[in-house]
């Protein structure tokens, strides 16, 4: 197969995942496809941290909760419109997680780890504190207008809503994967592999790492608004360190090291714990579990690695 | 040719969207033989415990079926998993109301869970009742008239205690300490706006916990240290058990009201010790199973059989089912008097026409509800720890 | 207990016998029907240039990668044994790379080496000191913090805490300074001649190699060339031009 | 001042909570190098399994013996049978399994055992506490009992024969196959003896906290901070590291920045003290010459 074949068919698919859903899917599928993409922006955050960056980031639902917030309190306080909201949650979001990347470089691994998990547990706390009371809403959090379609557009809110995440995905998907093929990506995943060796190769590894955390924290930080903005509500309770692992489940689901496997995750996330719940409402968390553990078996990778090795036998079988 | 038909097929799409009928008829999930019923609570995750309560509906409205239905219509209760993350729950909540189309929600639970809801089934006019969470805004019925709670709101009971402080130990020095949620939030609220100005000079100390921390003995200690002798906590039935634990190790007696939500002999006095817990104030609106005064009491006995023969692996100690079963009462009380108009209209008009009595509910305290009244519970009733049981005292207090 | 070695009688018949050697990782198929011999007590050296199959054939032997044909070991046949099962039947491997336990004690890396063994190690050790005395002057140190010569003489006595009846080198000579490897071979034939150890080394550095070994064998992509006493290998004019370098 | 050394002596008592799943925590990574997630329900599994055999008329030493036994042998079949498999996967993968695992035990507990409060015997008697209430004769028994495990753990590590083949199997495990270290079984006794002082540590907090399935759900972010805290190496630093965090914690809620931030305090304390000294407090500076 040609690229330029492969890039048609990729341009294919976007579209129709563009199309089919506005014209087949109910209001509430094409919301859980909008939490899909937000999602999906998430753990590509994390894939660019961990998968790319070599680094475990336990607390990326931290993240997401400053990018739904920087939104929210933007939307709430100061009337800005969703779509400007973003561009700022992006920014905010890259601050943080470059502030937070200068401590990762010395600490590295577990250290880093701890460092991730505390913030994903912190971060709540910190949401509820009274001094930014004014601003979050406390514990009681912020309810958001859905917005509706502009220019006319004969689409309801939620079409829109799906539309519009769905662009801002591709947008930052295709910037992902034009990131990871830079000079920035080939140094990162140099320093993933060999760090002593790209070292004496001249790649600065702290620069990198914190430029990759930086980067991850963008992604997720910009999921995060806009699944805020298609829930419509933000609040302490959303963004527990429950969401940082589920998000950690999505990239290790996913395959951590690809571009894709971002949206294999993202449906798992979004999909699987109802599939759970219809096997058993007594236990759904154990069955979640249990096919978690199922998929690590058989798809260690992820599914995106379990995809490209059989697309390589297929190859080679032709 | 192929990828011109694709592309046509595309343009087609684009030019002609997909136009949903608006909801014409306001009568949804309810035919000759069956009425559908939304619910979601946290079946996995951290809140799971509260699980018992769908658990509960489902056996109860399974009860319902066999006896026949409530007007001939057999109850088909859809009991979704939130796992109490908010946009898990509009995610379910949506699948319930635009995809099962549910002629209702009931007894949806938690404060931000209902919060990311609040808004959507208010605009799509779902009846939204009954809701498992004490808060005090569900009950306005002026901007969301399709909303309704149940139980005495927390704020409420804050209000209790203010009055009674004041009233049992003037010029008390108290302290407060509440979970950092909404729930405890919800009791600092209810304190100040029974006191007022004297906020600040009745309450000398005031802290908070976080739910997943492991003790709250520091808390206990800096409470003691601050020289407070009442004591007002609003915890779930863990930090009350080592609240009031603490105190007695550390030989602080304060006078010391403690939130409902941990209430329970089971879960909070006998894990605390029962001698350790003598003269803790609460109030009630429920009757506890493991208390004795209930022992032969007819309501009880019928929730108890109910269990038995339902629920039989259920853990008796467990409030959640007493509250559910209570609860589920006013659901089949409405559905009851809708009789055969279950339009969305008429049964959010049932739901605020409501005056019945409820078998696991105090002696006193009943559900009322009328256009412009959407607490159906209001009263409570005070209560000491003597030892051995919680006795009533002071008769049934209502909201103000 | 029977002194081990004592009971090494001195060139005798062979204690390991490769034949028809196969050896692959995954798909990449490195050894194709090696035959070779390690008599006991004798020295037999592999040589070969860099990606010829010497550290394979090694690997092979320690059970680290899968083979076929035949490995036979003290009359036994070995293929694919668990690694650990063939360290129990004292068979010693200093490995490429060193294999030190950067993070353990000198103490502690010799210490592991004799776990297989059910008698008390305390004299080995002192009989490492005795070949290794800078070992013992690092004895609490973290193995990490030694030089690349010092990780090589711990690994070498961590083999021999084994008390191998067959010991397996693998480049000791490797990324060493002259000076240091001079030394480290000094050491050697001292333990050669003390221990009677049954050796199979594998050498880049010919010479070297070739200054301690009995018996030699060329390995040219995962196939022997050449075998036979080492001295004479020693005098073959294309060894001598392609490995020796005079 | 009193007031300060009632904040010191009761961080002392829960951080020896959180020190104990830190021993744990330590266990297994001395023995796999991995951070085990589940630890903390697994112990919480140990705990109810305890507790049954008690409410079946086990007396409580025995129980806690069979517990051991359960723990321990449960402990090797979860390695063998689960972790395993993924010895040759990427390092992720374990990560999944072990947030799989901790998401079965916590709601097969919770289905099994429900969910209400539960509490939990205590073998020390139920005198009265000392040092004025400070201190309830089980904070002090079970502060003696983790100091016993320390003990115990530190010894296994350095004097014995097993301990020194646990270490070398997690740190190079090629090595270790060449010397003759059975490392698969290293590895699935490693989890057997994290599993173990994990049932330890959850009878011993359980008293105090209450039995619940979400009994550790708090404790495990704690335990973690203290294990690197005092770095991760060394059984001794755990303990001093969780005890610390106790204390730090309980100073920084009453004094400084009051309960809301009292966790974002002390771990903020946390990140300092490991960037000035990256290996924890009592861990092992690794001088790796390459």
């Amino acid at each position: 197969m040609t690229q330029s074949n492969s890039r048609f068919l990729l341009i294919l698919f976007v579209v129709a995942a563009a199309v089919v859903p506005l014209v087949f899917a109910s209001g509430y599928q094409l919301f859980q496809l909008t939490l899909v993409v937000a999602y999906a922006l998430s753990v590509l955050g994390k894939n660019l941290v961990t998968g790319y960056g070599g680094q475990v980031s336990l607390g990326q639902g931290a993240f997401y909760a400053v990018g739904a917030y920087t939104a929210a309190i933007l939307m709430e306080h100061f009337n800005v419109p969703y779509w400007a909201t973003l561009p700022v949650a992006a920014v905010v979001t890259g601050m943080v997680g470059l502030a937070l990347g200068l401590p990762a470089l010395r600490l590295g691994g577990l250290y880093l780890a701890l460092v991730t998990f505390a913030m994903a547990v912190a971060v709540p706390q910190l949401l509820k504190y009274k001094l930014f009371e004014n601003w979050t809403g406390g514990v009681q959090g912020i309810v958001l207008n859905k917005p509706d379609a502009p220019f006319g557009l004969p689409l309801d809110p939620d079409q829109w809503v799906y539309l519009f995440t769905l662009s801002v995905g591709v947008v930052l998907f295709v910037a992902a994967t034009n990131l990871v093929r830079s000079r920035i990506g080939l140094a990162l995943m140099a320093i993933r592999d060999q760090p002593l060796a790209a070292e004496a190769m001249g790649v600065e590894l702290s620069r990198y790492k914190t430029l990759t955390f930086g980067f991850g924290a963008l992604f997720t930080g910009v999921g995060g608004a806009l699944g805020a903005i298609a829930v419509g509500f933000v609040s302490p309770d959303s963004f527990s360190i429950a969401l940082s692992l589920t998000l950690f489940v999505g990239m290790v689901i996913g395959g951590a090291s690809s571009i894709s496997g971002a949206v294999y995750g993202a449906l798992f996330i979004v999909f699987v714990p109802n599939l759970a719940e219809e096997i058993s409402k007594a236990i759904p968390g154990a069955i979640f579990g249990v096919i978690l553990i199922l998929f690590m078996f058989f798809a260690p990778g992820g599914i995106a690695s379990l995809l490209s090795a059989q697309m390589r036998r297929f190859r080679a079988a032709r | 040719m192929k990828r011109r038909t694709v592309l046509a097929g595309i343009g087609a799409g684009l030019a002609m969207p997909h136009i949903r009928p608006a909801e014409a008829a306001t009568v949804v999930g309810v035919t000759k033989t069956e009425i559908k019923i939304g619910h979601t609570i946290p079946y996995s995750g951290n809140a799971s415990s509260y699980g018992v309560i769908g658990k509960s509906h489902s056996a109860y409205f399974k009860m319902i079926n066999d006896q026949g239905g409530i007007n001939g219509r057999k109850v088909n209760f859809i009991s979704l998993d939130d796992a109490y993350n908010p946009a898990k729950t509009v995610e379910q909540v949506r699948r319930l109301v635009e995809q099962d189309k549910v002629a209702l929600l009931f007894n949806v639970l938690g404060t931000p869970t209902n919060s990311a809801i609040h808004r959507y089934v208010n605009q799509r006019k779902v009846p939204h009742l009954f809701l498992s969470t004490g808060a005090d805004k569900w009950a306005n019925p002026k901007d969301f008239p399709w909303t309704i709670g149940w139980q005495p709101s927390y704020h409420t009971e804050g209000q209790i205690y203010a009055r009674y402080i004041q009233q049992a130990k003037p010029g008390a020095k108290a302290a407060l300490i509440y979970q950092n949620d909404d729930f405890g939030k919800d009791y600092l609220n209810g304190l100040k706006d029974a006191l007022k100005d004297d906020f600040n000079k009745v309450f000398i100390k005031v802290l908070t916990y976080e739910a997943t921390d492991a003790t709250i003995d520091s808390q206990v200690v800096s409470l003691k240290e601050s020289g407070a002798d009442t004591l007002v906590s609003a915890c779930i039935p863990k930090f009350s058990a080592q609240l009031i634990r603490k105190a007695y190790d550390i030989g602080w007696k304060p006078l010391h009201c403690m939130s409902n939500v941990s209430a329970s002999v089971g879960a909070t006095i006998n894990p605390a010790g029962p001698e350790k817990a003598v003269g803790v104030i609460s109030s009630q609106y429920l009757k506890d199973h493991s208390d004795p005064d209930w022992k032969n009491d007819a309501g009880m006995n019928e929730w108890r059989a109910f269990m038995a023969k339902y629920i039989p692996e259920g853990d008796i100690n467990d409030a959640g089912y007493v509250f559910a079963y209570g609860a589920v009462q006013s659901m089949v009380q409405t559905l009851k008097q809708c009789g055969d108009d279950l339009s969305r209209e008429n049964i959010m008009k049932q739901a605020a026409n409501l005056k019945h009595e409820v078998g696991v509910l105090l002696p006193g305290i009943s559900v009322s509800t009328g256009p412009t009244d959407f607490h159906p519970i209001k009263q409570m009733q005070l209560t000491r720890w003597t030892g051995t049981t919680w006795e009533r005292f002071g008769g049934v207090l209502a909201s103000s | 207990m029977v002194d081990p070695v004592a009971s090494t009688p001195i060139q005798g018949g062979p204690i390991l016998e490769a034949k028809g050697l196969h050896a692959a990782y995954g798909q990449v198929r490195v050894l194709h029907g090696i035959d070779f011999v390690v008599n006991t007590g004798g020295v037999t050296a592999l040589l070969g240039a860099n990606g010829a199959g010497k550290t394979t054939t090694l690997r092979a032997i320690c059970g680290m990668v899968r083979s076929t044909g035949d490995l036979m070991y003290d009359g036994k046949r070995i293929n694919n044994m668990a690694t650990e099962a063939i360290a129990a039947m004292r068979v010693g491997h200093v490995p490429d790379g060193r294999g030190t336990f950067m993070e353990l004690s000198v103490e502690e890396n010799l210490r592991l080496g004799g776990y297989t063994r059910k008698d008390s190690i305390e004299p080995d050790l002192e009989r490492m000191f005795a070949y290794f005395p800078k070992l013992k002057d690092r004895f609490r140190q973290q193995a990490g913090t030694l030089s690349g010569g010092e990780q090589q003489m711990l690994a070498i006595a961590r083999a021999l805490m084994i008390r191998p009846r067959l010991l397996l080198l693998d480049e000791p000579s490797f990324g060493l300074a002259p000076l240091i490897v001079r030394e480290i071979f000094e050491i050697m034939k001292q333990i050669i001649a003390t221990e009677r150890t049954s050796i199979l080394l594998v050498e880049q550095n010919a010479s070297l190699a070739l200054s301690v070994a009995d018996m030699a064998y060329l390995l040219e992509t995962g196939k022997i060339v050449m075998s036979g006493p080492a001295a004479e290998i020693r005098q073959d004019e294309s060894v001598r031009r392609a490995y020796l370098g005079y | 001042m009193e007031g300060v050394l009632h904040q010191i002596i009761s961080g002392i008592a829960t951080g020896s909570i959180y020190a104990s799943i830190s021993l744990a925590l330590v266990m297994i990574f001395l023995a796999t190098h991995q951070i085990n997630f589940a630890q903390g329900e697994m112990a919480m599994f140990s705990t109810y399994v305890a507790l049954t055999l008690i409410q079946a008329g086990v007396p409580y030493w025995g129980a806690f013996v069979l517990t051991l036994v359960f723990s321990f042998i449960a402990g090797m079949v979860l390695q063998r049978t689960l972790l395993e498999p993924l010895a040759r996967a990427p390092v992720l993968a374990s990560v999944g399994a072990f947030l799989g695992l901790l998401l079965i035990f916590n709601n097969i507990a919770g289905w099994i055992f429900t969910y209400t409060l539960q509490p939990f015997p205590t073998p020390f008697g139920a005198g009265a506490p000392i040092l004025g209430g400070m201190l309830s004769r089980h904070e002090l028994g079970s502060t003696a009992v983790t100091l016993v495990v320390l003990t115990a753990v530190w010894a296994f590590f350095r004097f014995t024969k097993l301990g020194l083949a646990l270490r070398g199997a997690a740190y190079n495990p090629v090595s270790s196959r060449l010397v003759g270290i059975p490392v698969a079984r290293m590895l699935s006794l490693g989890w057997g003896l994290a599993a173990a002082i994990g049932a330890i540590a959850g009878m011993m907090v359980a008293p105090i906290v209450f039995l619940d399935p979400n009994m550790m759900a708090g404790v495990l972010l704690y335990a973690f901070a203290g294990a690197l805290l005092g770095g991760i190496t060394s059984p001794l630093g755990a303990v001093v590291g969780g005890v610390l965090m106790g204390v730090i914690e309980n100073i920084a809620g009453a004094y400084i920045v009051g309960t809301e931030l009292k966790l974002t305090t002390a771990l903020v304390i946390i990140v300092v003290v490991l960037v000035f000294k990256p290996s924890g407090l009592f861990g092992k500076t690794l001088a790796n010459r390459v």
